[in-house]
Order: structure tokens, then sequence, then C-alpha cells
């Protein structure tokens, strides 16, 4: 964040308690409730969906009947819509909408800023799709509803609160927010030992990496004794410690793990495909979109946005970071025979896309983000493609998939040409444009080449992928897709993510203003 | 008492953590030392907030936020290991390796037998070698 | 006038094209028999080739009427732009093209007419006259050009034709080789040919072969000497001389009235007419024509010499073309191209009428081998007078024409090597300083001697071997004359051959042509001798030891095939292994290693939770030092 | 200007794009017996056809230096792309010859047996139409690059639906090997965007490259240049090459030879050349080693093997090698020349992969030595075509191989200024070696395939030439002749432009 947009905040907070003095001056903090109101109404929808779900007849001593399970799914959907009502009613308001401010030194740890909506409405239109698909996934009735929907609204509050948070608590918070409930969801599936699995290496990656994170910020607040973002660039200026570089550096460091993880970048990538394969679909979609932009939320604002801070360290870090993650993760999905476990190393490789950006310095983040949006399109689209051919499965049960179901088939290859970044995939080619862009740009000139060599290697599984989708099939494999779930919510969640993948394919500008507004700040 | 020592301690503390992490094939011995972890961070937070003489008493703050995160870490830890237990009938975590890559052996079939067209002849460079090509 | 010009070059044209459709449109309308449609396609042959005959024969005269030093008659249709210079397409009459495209229809008409006949059996006919009509609108485009890039077309399309025509028979593979042989040797000097025309055309800023030809003085030495020596190599390839000459007695394979237009009289000549067309600039490089005189010498007696150990009768033919157009070419060098050109006419019409009377003589004897021919005389009488004509024509001997075109070829390489300029027969312009430098010009006369006499030898051998002795075994029977319609063209050609000397008013000299006679009969009375030895035996035996030399054409095919073909074949199964193992290789290699990267990487992904974390913390170790240690 | 033809050209312009899209898109809705599949085929390609005549038409000859039927709309403004088309005299010709290759592409389709997934087929096919005539006609760097791309997956599947047996490594490596040179390009092309500010290509050749440093530019044409080449295909970045025309199915040959390989060219002289001048002089002398190389190479590779198709396809990469001689002249002859031999090949390469695909139809394999011989005795009219469709590939006179070769070589003969002229006339000999080398290699197979006695396989049933095959092949043959005679027909377009970009240097 530039010096121009930090002051304004703090001309903001300051006019602000302007009008609430008499709360200022006791320290009691006023809360504006209209900053707060999607994760509000998320928090409250996730109650009601508690609620309901004791209150509302069971028809077996664990289980609902399928009109119960409807009426919990339409609550929770009606209650992500309606946070997104809340958000477009932010961003139609405009401006910068701050609470939970402290007078002296001026900060506020909620922030509503450009990034926060484009992030929040990433998440919100992301969690539409994964409600839709967890409608599909429920409908067997082996995983308790409620407990599942409550969950994922807690993700989604975590997913929306952290690109708004403003100071470490609030960040670490929030990340946490994110992380906890998602170990319950994937281990949900409760008598499935691979779901059980599945939990405990993400639980064990997460739980480490989050103390490492906060081990980061612990030094972090000794080397700067504040931990409002906006005050760390400042405070470590005058940092007490003497010597403190090599700290900070390290701080940094260490800070940035657990972002890196949400974001499963090398080396905190091992997890990813173990988890996506054993969670169910619509968790694996979770995670790689909505859990990955919150991620990423965070290291924006930790690295670029806030203060460049310490960038001189942090960007060749960070551009290191992106050339492995993207070759490991193709590399890794380059002789992947299972459907999902192609798909999260695939994810590994696009994070690896995302991250080139903020290998050129904080500049880079309008490009990260556009990228991130587009990505986040294009992967939902997929998964709830392949949770309604086989539920995940073997990359064999898709074989002549254009045959006997020919729509599913389309939307699949198209997103997977879109990941790939391949005309008729315009949104992941102007998506890939952009970061190389940004790479040329920014005089990255080695990255944009790996890039370039990986962007190839990428085409080798998606294209392999796509064909297998109108190769003929050998032998009938009808038996492997009786299909258990309910199709007709997945399929509305495959519809929602061909139209908004279409439409960036074709006025690709809508994310591109989102990216630019991002990248101001 | 100069900051060195805690920090000293916090980091010694936060090593030993890590190594248990690593090293300990038991889960819930593993969850223990990531509580180990988690209180050489509290311990420096604490540290540097009385070192700091922070006004707004950050380090502590953030100190309570971490003691309920360990809980509720180590809550659903519990539970999740509970499942695997009733699941798989041991806590041992080298031995939850269901899901992991499938070996060279199921490799060798080739990743695209299953979604290629009719079989390309396996024989001839031709076949085989081009799959990656151009990389 | 460029009108009429224009016509004659472009019925032939139409002809070919009516003819190669024309029946086959006819067939698939009416379904009839294959004769029908030979006898329509032979009315798309003969026709426009008689046509353009007479219009070329009408401009001829118009020009030698019109001026008298050769005034040019040219018209251009339009200005191609390149982007550097400008090709403008358009044709010039001069007084050698006049003269040129008189030669070249009347022999082409002359062809047509006898192949009426001589191909009278074969289902492909249409197709062969259309191809002889494509060459004959081909080769008149070389003459009439204006432009030495439409020449150029013209040149290579007699190539094409050429190639075409001698793979007639495609069925035999030995044919099929020699088509694409001859094609091939053609076509690398026709590449020597090409830069030569860059060469001038950039040195005198036009493609024109006017204004090449009015601005050589402006041009270097280098420039001049270089772009000739280019267009030589061109010239060897057409004009088939050594070093490009292999391709001549293969091409021997097609039917024999190609052999007479293509090989004997025509396109072959092209080379000797270019260098006539653009005689200033030779003249102007002396190392030029020191090359050339070279490239003479050596073609002309090892030719004749080849020509007098060969048993298939048109190989002899074939050599003995090599050996005559060596002959002009030395006329050339010797700075006379009056000379050269008369000589290429008489050796066009005498040249052609030999050959159509072998295809006579192959016709009824149904084999091209001397040793299986004999004693035809009586059973062929108006072809044995015929051959005889062309033979005496060949040797030079009065009153044929070929006398009176050899002597002045003789007589100007006489002049040539110690002469003062001025004194030659011909009309070299004084201004050039040099001649020929003098031992060059000596081996020259020397060697044309020599041919003489060698060329009197295997003319003799031929005709004797061909009509004297006993008749042997599988002619005998069906030995006759031939069909009206390959009688006729064989007479008409006799006439020139016999009197076309005359035509030229100059007289001969009486010295050299004494000299000439006296060797030419020196040959043949040694054969002759050597024959009445033993009528049976071949004469060739003459040559004692070099005989199985001559006979290979001095291995020169032999060397050839060591130290090209069979290098390029290496060479082109070495490209095919490098391509296949290095330069796909390395891409095949490429992906090869990703996906070995790709194995050793998912070694890790064992799924223990615990080495996970442990390359996670290791890996955070790395960055944490080296950004530390390196920040 | 009266508004109407101002409403007009636009539409023309862009309706070439809009017909064959459309088609493909509705090509996934409709449910069309064998029959009508085709017809709807040759309808929408014919459809594409008329637009692009009727541009030609209007197309002012005597302006073919200037942009004409330009459009010029804002897309994306964030990444500064604009919707920007229009042709002049450089791409008219490649328009006109993309649009009738694809519509006699149809009409042979018309005609096929093999009707398995013909639906895939067609709209893959109409959809690299789109991706072909857009390359073309774009005057926006970006947009240049994503038509550059769309072709990339309609031949994928063109390649792997109807191809041989090794189609889908085929098919693979034709996908990524391009793929890597394309993303190579974009980096050139923003390279040029991030130092420039603009993507409009026509401003950035009327600047000729004044607003770039010279190192930039040459860094620029270099990955510019191995983008382009790679699609070219230039030595020794051609392997997708013979490998992806062996296992294509006919009408996927004919496009990827016939057109596909000219956007690779076609891009030096929109791009490459015009934008980096200076550039392009240092690198010129690199490129027409190459280039040579490949003639050379490419020649010999071809007198080794034993596929007619791998044969052809390896022709391709010699042919293109005098292509890219012309380019690295640098002089209006060499460039004129490279266009010319652009459309020649197109036309020459196309027929012949006709040809070699009918081959293959009818003897059921395309290896010369299994062929035996006599096919002019068994197909007469085949072998006829086939004969000439070699000696037009060999660069006859009179056919339109021809004046591509000969002007490239002139071209080499007098380099422009600033380049070594004797290595130039080295380059210049050997590519004269080069047309030695093919001509031996076209008369060799011809004399294999098509001369001697006739082979141990009988050809198929089909028997000779069909008349879907022939109102395929006769235009081709046709505008061969025409183009080879009278070569001012495409000169005239193409050299008052070249000269406009060359001349301002």
């Amino acid at each position: 964040m530039t010096t121009t947009s930090a002051t304004h905040a703090a001309s903001h907070v300051a006019s602000h308690a302007a009008t609430a003095s008499p709360h200022a001056a006791t320290a009691v903090q006023a809360i504006d409730y209209a900053a707060i109101a999607p994760p509000l109404a998320l928090a409250l929808t996730a109650c009601a969906v508690l609620l309901l779900d004791a209150f509302l007849p069971h028809s077996s001593r664990s289980s609902h009947g399928p009109s119960v399970r409807g009426a919990l799914g339409f609550t929770a959907l009606a209650g992500v819509i309606a946070a997104g009502a809340l958000l477009v009613a932010q961003a139609v308001h405009g401006g910068t909408l701050s609470t939970f401010c402290v007078p002296e030194p001026a900060a506020c740890s909620y922030v509503v800023d450009h990034i926060t909506l484009v992030f929040g409405g990433l998440t919100l239109v992301a969690g539409v799709v994964v409600i839709l698909m967890s409608m599909g996934q429920l409908s067997d009735g082996d995983i308790p509803v409620g407990e599942w929907y409550f969950l994922l609204l807690c993700a989604l509050i975590g997913a929306i609160t952290l690109p708004a948070s403003r100071d470490l608590v609030m960040l670490v918070v929030a990340l946490e927010l994110v992380s906890l409930p998602v170990f319950a969801l994937t281990a949900l599936r409760r008598y499935d030992g691979r779901a059980s699995e599945a939990a405990v290496k993400l639980f064990l990656v997460s739980v480490v990496s989050t103390a490492i994170t906060l081990f980061g910020i612990s030094l972090l607040y000794g080397a700067s004794g504040t931990l409002h973002l906006s005050h760390i660039a400042g405070g470590l200026a005058k940092s007490p410690i003497p010597e403190a570089h090599g700290v900070v550096t390290a701080a940094v460091m260490l800070v940035i793990a657990g972002f890196a993880f949400k974001v499963a970048a090398v080396p905190f990538h091992s997890w990813a495909a173990d988890v996506y394969q054993g969670a169910s679909v619509p968790v694996a979609a979770l995670l790689s979109v909505i859990s990955k932009a919150a991620g990423f939320a965070g290291l924006i604002l930790v690295l670029a946005v806030t203060r460049p801070l310490y960038s001189e360290v942090w960007v060749p870090v960070v551009a290191v970071l992106a050339a492995l993650t993207m070759t490991i993760g193709n590399l890794l999905a380059m002789r992947q025979r299972h459907a999902v476990r192609l798909l999260a190393w695939s994810s590994v490789a696009q994070s690896g896309y995302i991250l080139a950006p903020l290998g050129v310095g904080p500049e880079g983040a309008g490009a990260a983000v556009v990228y991130l949006v587009f990505y986040a399109a294009m992967n939902l689209g997929a998964f709830a493609v392949a949770m309604l051919v086989a539920r995940g499965g073997s990359l064999a049960d898709y074989r002549g998939l254009v045959f006997r179901r020919p729509a599913a088939a389309l939307a699949l290859a198209f997103f997977l040409v879109c990941l790939a970044g391949l005309p008729p995939g315009l949104a992941g080619l102007f998506a890939k444009v952009a970061v190389f862009r940004e790479l040329v740009d920014g005089g990255v000139g080695w990255l944009a080449v790996v890039m370039a060599v990986n962007t190839v290697i990428g085409l080798y599984y998606y294209v392999t992928w796509a064909a297998a989708l109108f190769t003929p099939a050998p032998a009938p494999v009808e038996a492997r897709e009786a299909p258990a779930v309910r199709l007709a919510p997945v399929a509305v969640g495959v519809a929602v993510s061909v139209v908004i993948t279409v439409v960036f394919s074709v006025a690709p500008q809508v994310v591109f203003d989102a990216g630019l507004l991002s990248a101001l700040g | 008492m100069h900051i060195v020592y805690p920090v000293v301690v916090s980091a010694l503390l936060f090593s030993i953590g890590v190594y248990g992490v690593l090293a300990r094939r038991n889960t819930i011995l593993v969850l223990m030392s990531v509580e180990l972890m988690l209180n050489a961070v509290n311990l420096n937070l604490i540290a540097f907030d009385v070192w700091l003489g922070d006004r707004l008493h950050g380090g502590q703050v953030l100190t309570l936020f971490v003691i309920v995160i360990a809980a509720a870490e180590l809550g659903l830890g519990l539970a999740i290991v509970l499942a695997v237990f009733r699941n798989r009938r041991t806590v041992d975590l080298d031995s939850l390796r269901d899901l992991a890559e499938p070996g060279p052996d199921c490799d060798a079939a080739g990743p695209d037998r299953g979604v290629a067209g009719p079989a390309p002849a396996p024989g001839p460079r031709r076949g085989t070698g081009q799959e990656g090509a151009a990389t | 006038m460029m009108v009429m010009v224009a016509c004659a070059v472009l019925l032939p044209f139409l002809g070919a094209v009516g003819g190669l459709l024309g029946p086959r449109a006819v067939r698939f309308a009416a379904r009839r028999a294959a004769w029908r449609a030979v006898r329509f396609a032979a009315w798309f042959a003969v026709v426009p080739t008689a046509v353009a005959a007479i219009l070329a024969g009408v401009a001829a005269v118009r020009v030698l009427r019109g001026g008298t030093g050769g005034t040019a008659v040219a018209g251009t249709l339009t200005v191609v732009e390149t982007g550097s210079l400008p090709v403008a397409v358009g044709l010039e009459v001069t007084r050698l093209s006049a003269l040129t495209g008189v030669l070249v229809t009347v022999v082409a008409l002359a062809v047509q007419v006898y192949s009426v006949g001589y191909m009278r059996d074969d289902r492909r006919y249409p197709s062969y006259s259309a191809f002889i009509s494509l060459f004959t609108s081909a080769m008149l485009l070389v003459v009439y050009a204006a432009d030495l890039i439409v020449l150029y077309v013209g040149w290579e399309i007699m190539g094409l034709c050429s190639y075409l025509l001698i793979g007639h028979w495609w069925e035999d593979r030995a044919n099929s080789r020699a088509a694409v042989k001859a094609f091939l040797v053609t076509r690398l000097g026709d590449v020597g040919f090409l830069f030569g025309i860059f060469v001038l055309a950039v040195g005198a800023g036009s493609f024109r072969i006017d204004d090449v030809v009015t601005k050589y003085p402006a041009m270097s030495t280098t420039v001049l000497t270089v772009g000739t020596l280019l267009l030589l190599v061109g010239v060897a390839g057409k004009s088939a001389q050594a070093p490009l000459h292999t391709w001549l007695p293969d091409a021997m394979a097609g039917p024999t009235p190609i052999s007479a237009l293509i090989h004997a009289a025509t396109m072959v000549a092209a080379g000797i007419f270019i260098v006539a067309r653009l005689f200033p600039l030779f003249l102007a490089a002396p190392t030029t024509l020191a090359v050339l005189a070279i490239m003479a010498a050596l073609g002309m007696l090892g030719a004749a010499l080849a020509a007098l150990a060969q048993d298939d009768l048109k190989r002899v033919l074939a050599y003995s073309t090599i050996s005559q157009l060596a002959f002009m070419a030395g006329a050339l060098a010797a700075r006379d191209d009056d000379a050269a050109i008369f000589h290429l006419f008489t050796h066009g019409a005498f040249k052609a009428l030999l050959f159509l009377c072998a295809g006579l003589i192959i016709h009824r004897a149904a084999t091209n081998l001397m040793s299986g021919m004999g004693g035809l005389r009586r059973a062929m009488p108006i072809t044995f007078a015929t051959t005889t004509i062309g033979f005496a024509a060949l040797m030079g001997l009065p009153p044929a024409s070929g006398f009176f075109s050899k002597d002045a070829a003789l007589a100007a390489m006489g002049a040539a090597p110690g002469a003062a300029p001025g004194t030659a027969p011909g009309a070299v312009p004084s201004a050039v300083p040099s001649a020929v430098p003098g031992a060059v010009g000596w081996i020259l006369y020397g060697t044309a001697l020599a041919t003489v006499a060698v060329t009197g030898a295997y003319a003799t051998r031929a005709w004797l071997r061909t009509f004297f002795g006993e008749p042997r075994a599988q002619t005998g029977d069906h030995a006759r004359e031939g069909p009206a319609s390959m009688l006729w063209p064989v007479i008409l050609l006799a006439v020139p051959a016999l009197l076309l000397g005359f035509a030229v008013p100059a007289a001969p000299h009486w010295g050299t042509a004494a000299l000439s006679v006296a060797l030419a009969l020196l040959g043949a009375g040694a054969v002759y001798a050597t024959w009445r030895g033993a009528p049976d035996a071949d004469p060739a035996r003459l040559l004692g030891p070099l005989r199985r030399a001559c006979e290979q054409a001095f291995y020169v095919d032999t060397a050839y095939n060591a130290l090209f073909v069979r290098p390029v074949r290496w060479l082109a199964h070495a490209v095919v292994r490098a391509d296949d193992t290095v330069v796909d290789g390395a891409v095949r290699g490429s992906g090869r290693t990703a996906r070995g990267l790709s194995g050793v990487l998912r070694l890790a992904q064992n799924g223990n939770a615990q080495i996970y974390v442990s390359g996670l913390v290791a890996g955070l170790l790395i960055i944490v030092v080296g950004a530390v240690v390196l920040g | 200007m009266t508004p109407v033809p101002a409403l007009a050209v636009p539409v023309l312009i862009v309706s070439v794009l809009i017909v064959p899209a459309l088609g493909a898109a509705l090509l996934l809705g409709l449910r069309l017996q064998v029959r009508a599949l085709k017809m709807y085929g040759l309808a929408v390609s014919g459809l594409t056809l008329v637009p692009v005549v009727a541009m030609a038409v209007t197309f002012d000859y005597r302006r073919a230096a200037q942009i004409q039927h330009e459009v010029d709309l804002p897309w994306i403004p964030g990444l500064d792309l604009r919707f920007h088309l229009g042709v002049d005299g450089i791409s008219l010709p490649l328009v006109a010859l993309t649009a009738l290759l694809t519509f006699l592409c149809f009409v042979y389709l018309s005609g096929d047996r093999r009707t398995e997934r013909l639906r895939a087929m067609m709209s893959a096919l109409l959809l690299l139409e789109v991706g072909m005539l857009g390359t073309f006609l774009a005057l926006d760097l970006l947009l240049f690059f994503v038509f550059f791309e769309v072709v990339l997956i309609p031949m994928y599947f063109v390649i792997a639906i109807w191809g041989g047996p090794g189609r889908r490594a085929a098919a693979l490596k034709f996908i990524l090997y391009t793929l890597l040179g394309s993303v190579v390009l974009l980096l050139g092309l923003l390279l040029i965007w991030s130092q420039t500010g603009t993507l409009d290509i026509v401003a950035l050749a009327h600047s000729q490259g004044a607003a770039l440093p010279r190192a930039v530019q040459i860094v620029a044409f270099v990955t510019i240049g191995l983008g382009l080449a790679v699609k070219t295909p230039m030595w020794p970045l051609h392997t997708w090459l013979p490998d992806a025309h062996t296992e294509a199915p006919t009408v996927g040959s004919v496009l990827l030879a016939g057109v596909l390989l000219k956007m690779g060219t076609y891009g030096f002289a929109r791009i490459a050349i015009p934008v980096l001048p200076d550039g392009a002089h240092a690198v010129a002398p690199w490129l027409g080693a190459f280039a040579v190389v490949g003639i050379v190479y490419g020649a010999l590779a071809c007198l080794a093997q034993r596929d007619l198709k791998r044969m052809i396809a390896y022709s391709s990469v010699g042919h293109m090698g005098f292509v890219l001689l012309g380019f690295a002249t640098l002089t209006p002859v060499g460039v004129n020349a490279a266009l010319f031999g652009n459309i020649a090949h197109g036309l020459i390469t196309g027929l012949l992969f006709f040809l070699a695909g009918a081959v293959k139809d009818r003897y059921g394999t395309a290896d010369m030595a299994e062929l035996g011989g006599g096919m002019l005795g068994r197909l007469p009219y085949l072998g006829s075509l086939l004969t000439f469709a070699c000696i037009a590939s060999l660069g006859l006179p009179g056919l339109a191989g021809f004046w591509g070769e000969m002007l490239a070589l002139f071209g080499a003969f007098e380099p422009a200024e600033g380049l070594s002229r004797p290595l130039f006339l080295v380059f210049m000999a050997v590519g004269g070696l080069g047309t030695v080398l093919t001509a031996a290699y076209f008369l060799v197979m011809l004399s294999r395939v098509t001369h001697g006695p006739p082979g141990p396989l009988t050809p198929s049933a089909v028997g000779d030439v069909r008349t879907f095959e022939l109102s395929a092949w006769v235009p081709l043959v046709l505008l061969i002749l025409v183009f080879g005679l009278w070569p001012k027909a495409l000169l005239a377009i193409t050299d008052p432009a070249v000269q406009t970009f060359l001349e301002a240097r």
C-alpha cells in the first residue's frame, strides 16, 4: 500500500473517531457493523443451520431425510448469497470502511477496501459453488449435514475476514478460522479411513505451519513492537533490537510459511494430493480455491499491500519459490492417473503462476489477484465436473465421456483447456498473459522462461485428459459411475462456473478491473 | 533480565517441538510436540511484550488467542486421531500411507494407457518418448 | 510481328494443353477406342507446330530482310516488379533468334509428323506429343526471349520436357533412371546458369538481354568473368559438355524421335545459342573463353573416341552429338560465333536426320545394338541413302552441309592460336585485345583436327556395321522400309542436311578444308581396312587397349557415382539418423527427462506425513538461512 | 466517405471470423445425418469464402500498402488489447489462401468415406479456420498471439481424432512443441509492449522501432523469431512436423502444411521485421544460416525417407528454408520472395498432401517401398497429378514454386545494406545446391512410385481420381499454373506493402 492511501486510511480513522468521540475517549472500541456485515451474516447463518439441524425432524437416529438435508443446504446457500448481497452493498457504497480501531498510533484491525471486496466476492461466489457441490455430496446421508454446513460457513467467515484483517492477531485468527473447520470437514466422512488419514495429514502440516508462522510473528512483534500491519515497517525502522536485519528477515520468512502452506507452495506442497484425494470433492474444491485465496490474501497483505516489507529480501525468495512451485507441481501432475490427485498437483502448479508476479515485487500483486480470480473460476468448474462425473476417480473413467454425457465432457474440456491457458479457454490465456506481462515488464525474464516451459508441461497433462474425454472407451465403463449423488445441484454449480468462465473469457476486463483496484490497494 | 534468555529458551523449546513432530511416531506425542511449539511462541510473545513495554499489550493479547487456538487445534486433533483409530486401529503416523503416489510398478503401464486411444505401440521410441516432448 | 512471334510461342503450348486434355475429354464422353484418341491428339500435335513453323519462317524472312546487321524487334507484354530488378515479360526477334526459331520449328514439325507413325501403337501417344509441343513452345521462348528470366523459364521447361520424354517408357526402370539423371545434371547446370544471370543482371542493372549485352563495358572484368563462367555451367549442362555431359548417352533410352529432337537438334543446341546470343560478353571475358576452349577440346575428342567404341547405335550418335557440340563450343572459344551457329544449323539438320534414320532402323531391326544389325542396305534403300547423306555430313565430306560448317569452325580454331585479331575468318571485333592464350589455342586446334579423324572413323564404323556385311540373326525377315509418315520427314530433312552448306555465301578455306577431308578419310580408311579384314568383327578393336575405357566413356559415370551420388546417399542416411537421434533425440530426451524428474519427485510423495513435514522444515530452513545470509 | 461503405467494410472483415466461429458453435448443438453434415460443412466454409472474396474484390489494389477493411475496437483495456483487424498486400493473399484451402478441404471431406466422428472433425476444422484467418487479419500484437494460439487445440483434435496409429503421440508432440514456441513468442511480444507501451502493429511498424534500443530489439527479435521458427518450422526446431504430418488425416496435413506453417513466416513479415528493424539486421545472418541449413538438411532427409507423407513434410522444411532465406536478406525482393513462396508452398504442398492422402487411401499405406511402382499405369490420373505437384514443388519455372525460390536466391545475391555479402553469397550457393537436391528427391520418389513395373500392392477398388477429389484439386492446379505463369498477380499486391515497410529505413 502506498503512503498516500495509508494516510488516507488514517484520516478516515481520525474522522471516524471524531464522530464517535465518547467511545474513543474511553478506549472502548466502536464497532462499525456495516463493515463486518458479511461475516456477521455468515455467522448468523451458521448458527441458524446448527439450530435447524437440531430441531428439524430426523428420519433416522443420526441423519436427516432428503428434504431436511435440502432445507439446510438452501439455508446455507441463502446465507452466502445474503453475505454476497451485503458485500455488493459495501462495494456500491464505495469508499473504505474500517472498524476495530485504536487511536494512538491510529490503526484499524478490520478494513473493508478494494482488496477485501475482491477477495470476499471471490470467496462467496466460490462458496456458492461449493455449497451446491455439497448438496450433491450430502445426498447419500453418510455425513452429518448440519455440522457440515456449519463448518463450511465457518471456513467462509475466516476466508472473508482474512483479507480484511489489518493486524497480525486478526490475521492469525482468520487463518485458523479457515483451517480448523476444513480439518473437520475432511474428517467428516467418519467411516472412511482415507478421509481420516487425509485429515491427519492436513492437520499435521497445517499445525506445524501455523506454529512456524506464529513464531515468526512473535519475532516480528519483538522487532517492531507492534502488531498492526501498517505500523510494522515504521516500527522496524526504530527497532530496539540491535542487528535487527537478520532477525527480521528470518521472521518475515517464517511468517510467510503459514500462508505458503495454504497456497501449497513448495516446500509446503506435499500434503496437497493426499488430502485432496482423501477428502470429499467439495472439500478439495474448498481447499484449492477458497482456502488458497485466503492464503494469497494473507501473503499479499503481509508482503505487498500493507507496506513493501523488506521487499528486497522476500522478492527474490518468492520468485524462486514460484519457479519451484510451478515446476514441481507440474512435474508431479505429469504422470497422475487419478483425477483429483492430478487436479491437486495442477493447483500447486497454478499457485506457482499466481506467486510469480509477486516475484517482481509488491507491484505484481494486481496480476496475482487477476490470475487468482481466473484460476478460481476455472478450477472450481473442473472440480465440479469431476464430482459430477465420477466423484473424482481415475482418469480412465473419463474416457469417452463425450459420448455418454456430452455437456459434462464439453464443460470439463473447456475448464481443462482454460487451465492450460489455450484458446478457446481464453480466460486462462488472458490470465497467463497478465502474469507474463508483469514478469516481462518487471524484468524477471528468467522466471518468465521458467513459466513458459511450465506452461508446456502443464499442457501435457491437461490435454491428455481432455483428449481422453473424446476418445471412445474400449469397453463400457457404465458400472463405475452409478451416481449416488444428487446431480442437479452439482450441475447447477457446473453451470455457474461455466457461465462465469465464459464471461471471463469474453469480457476479461471485469477481472482486470478488479486486479487493478486491488493492486492500488 | 536480558531479552536474550527468554528468546533462546523459547527457540530451544520450539526446536524440541519440531524434533518431536518429526521424530515421534505416535500421533498423540506429535500433538504434544505441537503444543510445545505453540508454547514457545507464547513465551516469546510475553517476553517481548514485557521487554517492549507495549502500551496496547499486543503480545499478551495474541498469547491469549494462541492459547485458545492451541486448545481448539488440540481438541480437533484428538478428534481426528480418534476417527483414525476407529477406522484403522492404529495411531501410528508411519502406517497411515494409504494415500500416496502409486509406486513405480503402477506407473509402468503408463499414465496414459488408461486414457489414450488404442494404446500406442509400447516399444518404439516414437510411442512413449514424446509424451513430455518439447519441455 | 511481335504478335506473330508470340503466337508461334503460344500455339504449341496451347497444342500441348489441348493434346493433354482433349483426348481425355473425348474419351470420357464417347468411350472411343484408344486409336481414335491418338489420331485426335495427332491433330493437336502437328497443326500448331506447323503453323508455328510458318510463323517463325515468316518472321525470319522479315527480320533478315528488314535490317542488315540484325536489328532486333522487341515487344514487352508487362513488367513484373520483384522489389529489385523488374522482370520484363517480353519477346525479341534478332537475326540469330529468327534463324534458330526456324530450325526449332522445322525439326519439331518433322519429329511430330514422324512420331505419328513411330508411336502409332503407343497408348500414351497423346501425352507424348503434348510434351513435344510443350518442348517446342519452351524452346521458342528461349529463342525469342527478351529477358533473361523469361529465357530461364523456357530453359528449365525444356529440361522438364526432356525428363518427361526420356521417361516416356517408364515401365522400364532404366528409362526412369536416365530421365532423372538427365534432369538432375542439367538442373545442376541450371543453378549455375541462374546465378550467372544474377551476376550479369545486377552488373547491368536489368534482366533485359538487350541491356545486358549493351552495358557490358560498364561491368568490371570480375563480374564479366564470373557471370559468363557461371553461364557456362548452365551451357555445359544443357549442351552436354564436359564435365556435365554424362546424361546425354543415357538419355538415348527415350523414344528415338525424342533423341532427334531434343538431344540432337534443339535442346542441346540451346547452350550454344545462348553463348552466341550473349557473345559480346564472352568476348570481353578471355578467361571464360579459355575455359570454354578447354572444355570443348576435352569434350570433342573424348566423346568422339567414346563414340567409336559404342555398340548401341543411338549411343554412338549421342557421343557424336557431344563431340559436335564441343566443336561448336570450340568455334565459339575461337571467337567465331558465325561459324558455330552455322555448324549448329547444319548439325541440327544432319543429326536429326541421322536420329530419325536410326529410328527407322531400330523400328525395323527391333534392337538398338549394331551387333544385331548389318546388311540392311538392301532391305531399306531409302533409309540407307539418307543415312549415308547424314554420315557424310557428319564426317564433313563435300558437298554435304557438314563440310562447309565444319570447315568454317576449323578455320576459326586454326586461326585463333597465333593469329592477330582481325585475321580470323569470322567477325571478331578488333577492339578485343587478346585472343585465347596461345597454348590453349593450339591444344584446341590440335584436338579439333584429331576429332575430325576420329569422327570419320566412328561414322564409317557405324555405317558399315549397320548397312553392310551379312544380316545378323534376329533382324532378317521383317526388315522393310518404314511407313510413309516416317519416311517423308527423313527425306525432307535429308535436303537441308545435304544442301544447307550452300546457303551461306562464304567460300570454304581450302587449306583447312583439304586437311580436314584428308583426316576424315584417313580415319574412315583405317576403319574400313580393319572392317575388310573381318566384316563380322567390330572395327572398334582398332582402339586396342583403349577400347574398354572408350566404351565406358573414360569411366566418368563411375567416378561421378563414387564422388557425388554415393556420398549424397550416405549423407542423406546420416541426416535421417541424426535427425532421429540428435535433433529429435533432444526433443524426446527433454520429454524423458521431465518424466524422469517426475518419477524422482514422486518418490518423496510416499504418504508419510512426517516426511512431508521434514521436507517443509528443511525447505524453510534453507530459505531462512539463505535469505539471512544472502539478504 | 459515405457512411454506407464505412459500415459495410467492418461487417465484411468481421464476418470472415464470425461465420466459421458460429458455424462451429452451431455444430455442437446440431444433430445432423452424415450427408447433411457434409453439406453443412461445405456451406459454412463456402460462406466464409464469400466475404473473403468480397474483400479481395473491394480491396483497393492501388493502395496495397495501406491497411484496408480496418476495424479497431477496444476489447481488454487491462491488457491494452484491441480488437484490431485489417488487410493489406501482405495479408490478403494469405487470407484468401486460407479460406480457399479450408473450403477445398470440406469439398474433399464431402466425398470421404470416413464418417465416424465427422461432427467433431468439422467443428475442429471450422475453429481452426477461425484461428488461421484471425492470425492473418490481426493488427494487434496480443490479438495476433491469441489467434496464433487458437489453432493449437483444433489441430490437436484433427490429428488425434482421425489420425494414423501413432496419432496421439504425434498430436501431443505437435501441441507441446508449438505451444513452447508460442509462449516464447508471447514473451517477445510482451517485451515490445513493455518497451513501447503499445500493441498496435501498424503504429509499431510505422515507427520502425524508433522507441526500442538496439539490444532490446535483438532480444525481442530472437525470442519472437524463435517462437515463429517453431511454427515455420525452421531447422532444427522442425521435428514435430514430420510426425504430425505422417499421422494427420489428409485434410489435417493440407491445412497444417498449407496454412499453419505460414502463420510462422507471416509473423516475420508482419511483426518481427517491420517492428524490429535493428534486431532483424543483427540476427539476419543467423536466420539465413539456419534457413539454408534447413534447405539442404530437409532435402537430404527427404532423399532417405520411406514414407510419402513424411517426405513431403521434410520437403516443407526445405521450402520454408527458402522463405526464411528470403526474409533474412531483408531486401524487398527477398521479402516478396518469401511471401510468394508462402502462397506457392501452400498451394503446392496442399495439393501434394491431398494426393498423398489419396494414395494412402487407395493402397492403405504411404510407404514407398511397399507401394512399389507403376502408379502411372494403375492410376494414371493420380500418378500424373502427383507428377505435376512434385514438379511444381521442385521449383520448375512456369509453376508457382519457382518464383519464391528464384527471388529468394536473388535476394541473397544482393542482401540489404549492412549484411555481409560474402556470407549471403555462400547462402545463395548452398540454397542453389538445395534446389538440385530438392529436384533429386522428388524425382527419385516419382521414379520409385509412379514409374517402373507395378508393385505387389493393388489399389483398392476405389479406382482412379474421383469427382470430389478432382473438384478439390483442380482449383489448386489452376492456381499453381496461374501464379507460375503470371507472377505479377501476386507480386503486384505484396510489393508495395513490402517496399513501404522496408524503405523508410
